[in-house]
């Protein structure tokens, strides 16, 4: 048991800041009602301390103030799907010792996201910020399906060619898109019961490993993920799969 | 401040240009496309959706049997046979008729037919800029860097609340951000919406409210509020012209971002680009090119030279559709990773190069983006910057950053800390560029050196082996393109000798050779 | 009633941005933790959109989330001390023609606190954002004592001259040390029964006219406030209390 | 960058500013005061409280009968007598015995007794100061402007976790912001302090905390870190002292703060920064002066050449004790109204003028303050114009600006994001300074040279009246001080022909004329 509070100076205080908009015209009434507002939000010792006008009638506010919530991390649990990454080197040793064959890998960006720089980032040969790219490795085939890709044609094509792992890219959040394309993307795998032949990973700016989880995917990989870091968890889980 | 720079290169630079827009130009002068035709229909006056909701302009062109001859002919010769206007001719198919056979009419009898339509339509145009000029002259604006904000709600209504709100808090330039890949689509949406992806699409009603709440709010700030929106795609000519009919102020319009970014058929896109900027430039809009687009995909340290070649290329089309300097938007983005070691003196070097090279063109620079996270205090700092280099260089169109673009299209209050930041730093640091110097021959004149020779390098190849080779190669922006493929490329046709569009005449009157 | 929402794209969406340091290094879990704490703040769809260590066991979050808390502005009344100011010549105009004498004004920074700048903005000639100061009206006799003026002497000082309004400054925040200050000093002078004798104003930047009337006093000025603000609030206040 | 400077007004100012100082020279050479005594207790070996927690060192100078001898005088006759160490005399006064008659004793004999205290007490300074000398070369510290932040809890305790985290956030320098007007304390408060407002008490106990804090963390981090506290006030020279002895790298020590901003005597401030500056000269600590409190109280655009007048001031004070320029770490500070236009160009001309003409002190820059709001955005931005302005002049001791800065002393998070706007503005802006020119005749160089003008204008004038009759008239800071009036003007006294202080004659030998 350890709880945890916002810490400002002093362990404990609970310290915040908030900003946010109202649309209403600035008034010292304004500043008043978002003291009020951020008061029935549960916080204390609230200050405003910027309130004005940004448009006839919208305001905008700064405030600090005091939450009495606290967590115990101790009870958080999200485990990281980048745990110890191995070198490209070792995950290509890895991949001949224990599976023997190169691992097939589609990746693509799903539904109407055109996003694929971070996709790109983690399949091209290049890589990212100085971390190669999976097309380097010896131990994948990579298939790069790129942009707007339906989540049909992406399993259709994960049949055919019996892949080994699905990468699905998000960087649209909009409208919880990306939750949809990604729940969409595991339903169907089940209903084609491919979903336990392959490795499924998410990704996008705004994924944490635990969303995938929740979302049915092996794993999932947010902002500054680099390519090793991928390589590593597809290599490891197809071993451990291969000794299930 | 001022760069001292290669003139001989430039000069290099524009005739290589020029040899690569010419031939091309060849081209564009034997074709015309589906959405070139139905720009010359709306231009007449056909407007209007069928039951269906397909766009009238659309039915019409689409029940062309010689679509080679021109629209214009078809209307004409229907205009003589049934006294009917072009609209009601275009309901009319629309209800299942067919357009009598044009071989039927003498060419002077049906050209006289729609000259009165065609002459109304370039009437309109010329009026809305009149109108144009008479604001700006009563409610002048303030001094460029015109603060440039983003709306992308998706809702129409929504973004009017936006956007009077972001002129209020001292934006000059609105842009309704388009429901993204409109420029996919091979209509032109109709109406008023209020469900988009990521913006808002671009409809002539869209356009008109949009208009009617910057007039109101122009007019209650005393200086004229522009507004933007994107042409590029596969319409055009057809957006071009509904902008230039309810006065919109400038267009996203260039010459490959549909054929790189979006796979549209490169002819389609050179033939469509042609005869939308000749509507552009008729109608005082400033075209904004998408140079910005080079960086966020790649590198934006190694991309400069392509950003540079590319200004050149879309200047040397621009031209050839009569556009003066004067409307030519060209781009380019702070989009240098913020933690690269004095990236600040590269951003400079840059900046003012096109300063330097494009002297007369409102030039339109872009804000960081892709290197902007969720930590928009850092975020905030790097906008700061960009405003900086944009007021030192004397940016022209200034898209402002927001410290949030990384997380969500613009909040309200985010285009209003946009805005303050904009303010806040080119209004302490005004004159700074004016009262520095560049050492000369040090990092910031060899950065603008070094890009202005690899533009010059990218240009030659591409001269030696024409554009569309090029692009089949991979030149821009990695990506290669094949000639005939990629997005309506069957919407595109050679002209019969006997083809006609009486716009193009009328326009090409003021092409200016470059 | 008239409910409002924070604004971010679209009427009642909520939307709030925070920012706060946990006292825990940074890993998965602790962003995952910040995400459970702003839940259970009472927002919803709540991203944290940045995480980051900014020390050993400290990490630094900026979150986006949405709250449910709307407040009825209509019920929230802030009235404001300046209201439609009156120049400095109509100032001297109304106590020369309804009181027809120097109104004596008496001012300080109270207790410990030693920021003048703010009061002097008020009381010195030169005054503050081109707005002339209290010394420079006829209708005033301006005492300005300084900082670090203990209560006992402001109050000793405003019975033995008999002044007419007394005003109080307080720059320093911490610890409440303002509030403190402030409510001795209306208390001094209920005590000592010169508190309906003297028009009691209160002033610095976190001062609202709401709080000093709390406090007990006539009137309170916080930010940005101008002398003519100030000059009018006090001369109508005086003309009020001889007409009553 | 390079202002094109008058070296005939710089040569001017500075023989102005030594016909300011000399005569003051001449007063302090005669002069003496109660914390100059009790700086040489300490030295030579007292410290510790009384059962009513008075400080020993005050109740023995306080027991002197004729203390115009010196306190070492006193010592040197007890010891002699009772072959008492001085702490063991100091207790035994504050138990209430008194202190043996001087001229009992003869002058070698008294001397030869207290020469080992004192001569422990150099070499304890001499020892701290190796000290640092070999953690900074085996621990080298990033290049300059060396980021600088401030803690403020109030409790030491607090002050150390923030101090460590600042550290490992990337701060060079930590100041431990004093409990306000602790200078007007005739005192050093004793032992560890968990209770002080907006600040921590200065002891010599909080200091080792601190000091011990860093040292570790130096290690971890494989780079010094420093730590600065506060001496100008009513205790100088104890201050001085103590820092010396547990190593501080840097004090707050202005010759003139006392008197215009805390009403202390001014006969009683110039004794003392004058042995005080003896000492930091004698430890290597750098001094910090105070000129940034012109700006806060008043208008930033005109107190400009108050602040290079009282540079020049400090400057003179600082040689006449000994002190190198490498250890001058004269103040200024980005004060001028955000909002007013151009505002920018007038901060770099003052900080690249201040750099000129010191170009061997470690300048210290101080950031925004008095124009920052509520608006923490906003308030991010001008600290980054700040940053900008730092690196690009060469700053040396960069005190970061925090975004809230008008709210409440910093919170941990508050540091981290003020550190890293430093880091990242520094970075990519580099070399940007030594890459540009300032254009010849241009605004920025008019406004220096108004400056530096303004500044010789200002030393003529108290040149000529005096410095004491100009502080009498309120040439500085608009503020009047009566030279005997003010706080602690009974501790100053005029020495006696046989007046003896160990440390002064050691000292003074390293003093070089200016
Ligand atoms: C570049 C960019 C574009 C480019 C994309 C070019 C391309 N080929 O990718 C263009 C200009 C085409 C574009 C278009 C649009 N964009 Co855009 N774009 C961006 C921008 C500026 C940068 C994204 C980026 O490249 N980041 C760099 C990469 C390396 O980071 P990353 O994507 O997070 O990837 C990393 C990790 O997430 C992870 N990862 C990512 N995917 C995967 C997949 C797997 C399997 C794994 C293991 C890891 C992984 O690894 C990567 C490396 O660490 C962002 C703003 C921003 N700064 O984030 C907006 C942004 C994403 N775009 C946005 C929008 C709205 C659009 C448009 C809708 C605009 C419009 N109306 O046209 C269109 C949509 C197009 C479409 N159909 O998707 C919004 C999205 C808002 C939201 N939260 O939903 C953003 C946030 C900008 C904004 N504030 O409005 N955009
Ligand atoms: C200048 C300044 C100083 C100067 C003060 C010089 C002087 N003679 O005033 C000096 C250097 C001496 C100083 C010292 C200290 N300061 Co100080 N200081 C500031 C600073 C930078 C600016 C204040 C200012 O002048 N604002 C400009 C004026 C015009 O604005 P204003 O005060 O709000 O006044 C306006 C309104 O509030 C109103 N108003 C104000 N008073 C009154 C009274 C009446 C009757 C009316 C009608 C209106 C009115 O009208 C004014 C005009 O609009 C602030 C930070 C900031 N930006 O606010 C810190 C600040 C106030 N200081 C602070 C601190 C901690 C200190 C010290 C404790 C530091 C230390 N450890 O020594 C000491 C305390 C000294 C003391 N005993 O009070 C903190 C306070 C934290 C808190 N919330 O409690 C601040 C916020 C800085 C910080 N973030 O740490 N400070
Ligand atoms: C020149 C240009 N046209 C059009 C667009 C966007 O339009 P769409 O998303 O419909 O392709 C962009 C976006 O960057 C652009 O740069
Ligand atoms: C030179 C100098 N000394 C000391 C101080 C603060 O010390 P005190 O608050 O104890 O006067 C300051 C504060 O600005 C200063 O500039």
């Amino acid at each position: 048991m350890s709880l945890v509070k916002p810490y400002g100076d002093t362990l404990d205080d609970g310290a915040v800041q908030l900003s946010f908009t109202l649309p209403v015209a600035w008034s010292e009434a304004a500043d008043e009602a978002a003291r009020q507002l951020v008061g029935k939000m549960g916080f204390t010792d609230v200050a405003v301390v910027e309130g004005r006008a940004i448009a006839a009638s919208f305001s905008f506010f700064v405030v600090y103030a005091r939450t009495p919530v606290a967590i115990d991390v101790s009870q958080v649990h999200a485990p990281s799907a980048t745990r110890d990454a191995l070198s490209m080197e070792q995950v290509d040793e890895l991949i001949h010792k224990r599976v023997g064959r190169k691992l097939k890998i589609v990746g693509a960006c799903i539904g109407t996201d055109a996003h694929t720089v971070g996709i790109d980032a983690i399949l091209n040969m290049k890589g990212y910020k100085g971390d190669y790219g999976l097309e380097r490795y010896r131990g994948f085939e990579v298939f790069n399906l790129g942009s707007q890709i339906a989540i049909e044609d992406l399993v259709r094509f994960a049949r055919d060619r019996d892949v080994d792992a699905i990468l699905a890219s998000q960087v649209v959040t909009q409208k919880g898109s990306d939750i949809a394309n990604f729940t969409a993307l595991a339903e169907l795998l089940e209903a084609e019961h491919l979903r336990e032949r392959v490795v499924l990973v998410a990704g996008g700016p705004r994924v944490t490993n635990l969303l995938a989880a929740e979302l049915g995917f092996d794993a999932g990989f947010g902002r500054g993920t680099v390519p090793s870091d991928v390589a590593t968890f597809i290599a490891r889980r197809v071993v451990e799969r291969a000794a299930a | 401040m001022e760069l001292r720079i290669d003139h001989a290169a430039v000069a290099r630079a524009r005739r290589l240009a020029a040899a690569i827009a010419d031939p091309i130009e060849h081209f564009i002068a034997r074709s015309s496309t589906v959405s070139v035709e139905r720009a010359v229909a709306r231009l007449c006056g056909v407007d209007g959706v069928d039951n269906d909701g397909v766009p009238l302009p659309n039915r019409l062109v689409d029940a062309l049997d010689r679509r080679e001859l021109g629209v214009a002919r078809a209307l004409g010769a229907a205009i003589a046979e049934t006294g009917r206007t072009p609209q009601q001719i275009a309901q009319a198919v629309a209800a299942g008729e067919c357009l009598p056979d044009p071989s039927r009419t003498p060419e002077t009898a049906l050209r006289a037919a729609l000259r009165p339509h065609a002459d109304a339509g370039l009437a309109r145009l010329d009026a809305s800029r009149g109108a144009r000029d008479a604001m700006l002259a009563r409610l002048p604006q303030a001094e460029p860097p015109l603060l440039y904000v983003i709306v992308a709600s998706g809702n129409i209504y929504e973004d009017r609340t936006a956007a009077v709100a972001a002129a209020e808090a001292g934006a000059q330039v609105i842009a309704v951000i388009r429901s993204t890949a409109q420029s996919l689509i091979d209509y032109v949406p109709y109406g008023a919406t209020t469900e988009g992806f990521g913006g808002t699409y671009a409809t002539q009603e869209n356009f008109r409210i949009m208009r009617a709440a910057l007039d109101e709010t122009s007019e209650r700030l005393g200086r004229y509020v522009m507004l933007t929106n994107y042409a590029s795609g596969l319409c055009m000519p057809e957006i071009a012209a509904t902008a230039a009919l309810e006065r919109l102020d400038m267009l996203l319009n260039d010459s490959m971002y549909g054929i790189l970014f979006r796979d549209i058929n490169m002819q389609r896109t050179f033939v469509d680009q042609h005869f939308s900027r000749q509507l552009n430039a008729r109608s005082g809009i400033i075209i904004n090119t998408g140079e910005d687009n080079y960086l966020t995909t790649a590198d934006a340290v190694e991309q400069a030279p392509a950003v540079l070649a590319s200004q050149f290329v879309n200047e040397a089309f621009a031209r050839r559709a009569g556009l003066p300097d004067a409307q030519m938007g060209l781009g380019d983005a702070y989009e240098i990773d913020p933690d690269l070691e004095n990236g600040f003196l590269f951003q400079i070097a840059q900046a003012q190069l096109a300063r330097q090279i494009f002297p007369d063109a409102p030039l339109k620079y872009m804000p960081p983006t892709k290197h902007m996270t969720g930590n928009i205090f850092k975020g905030h700092l790097v906008d700061a910057m960009f405003n900086l280099t944009s007021v030192m260089t004397h940016q022209t169109i200034h898209l402002c950053g927001m410290l949030t673009e990384a997380i969500h299209t613009p909040f309200l209050g985010d285009r209003a800390l946009a805005l303050e930041n904009a303010r806040y730093v080119m209004n302490t640091a005004r004159a700074f560029g004016d009262e520095i110097e560049i050492k000369p021959g040090g990092a910031i004149e060899r950065r603008a050196h070094d890009v202005l020779a690899g533009a010059v390098r990218i240009l030659d190849g591409v001269a030696e082996r024409g554009l569309m080779s090029a692009i089949e190669d991979g030149t821009f922006a990695d990506v290669k393109r094949p000639r005939d493929g990629g997005r309506g490329y069957d919407g595109v046709f050679a002209k019969d000798p006997a083809y006609w569009n009486p716009f193009s005449d009328a326009l090409f009157a003021q092409a200016v050779p470059a």
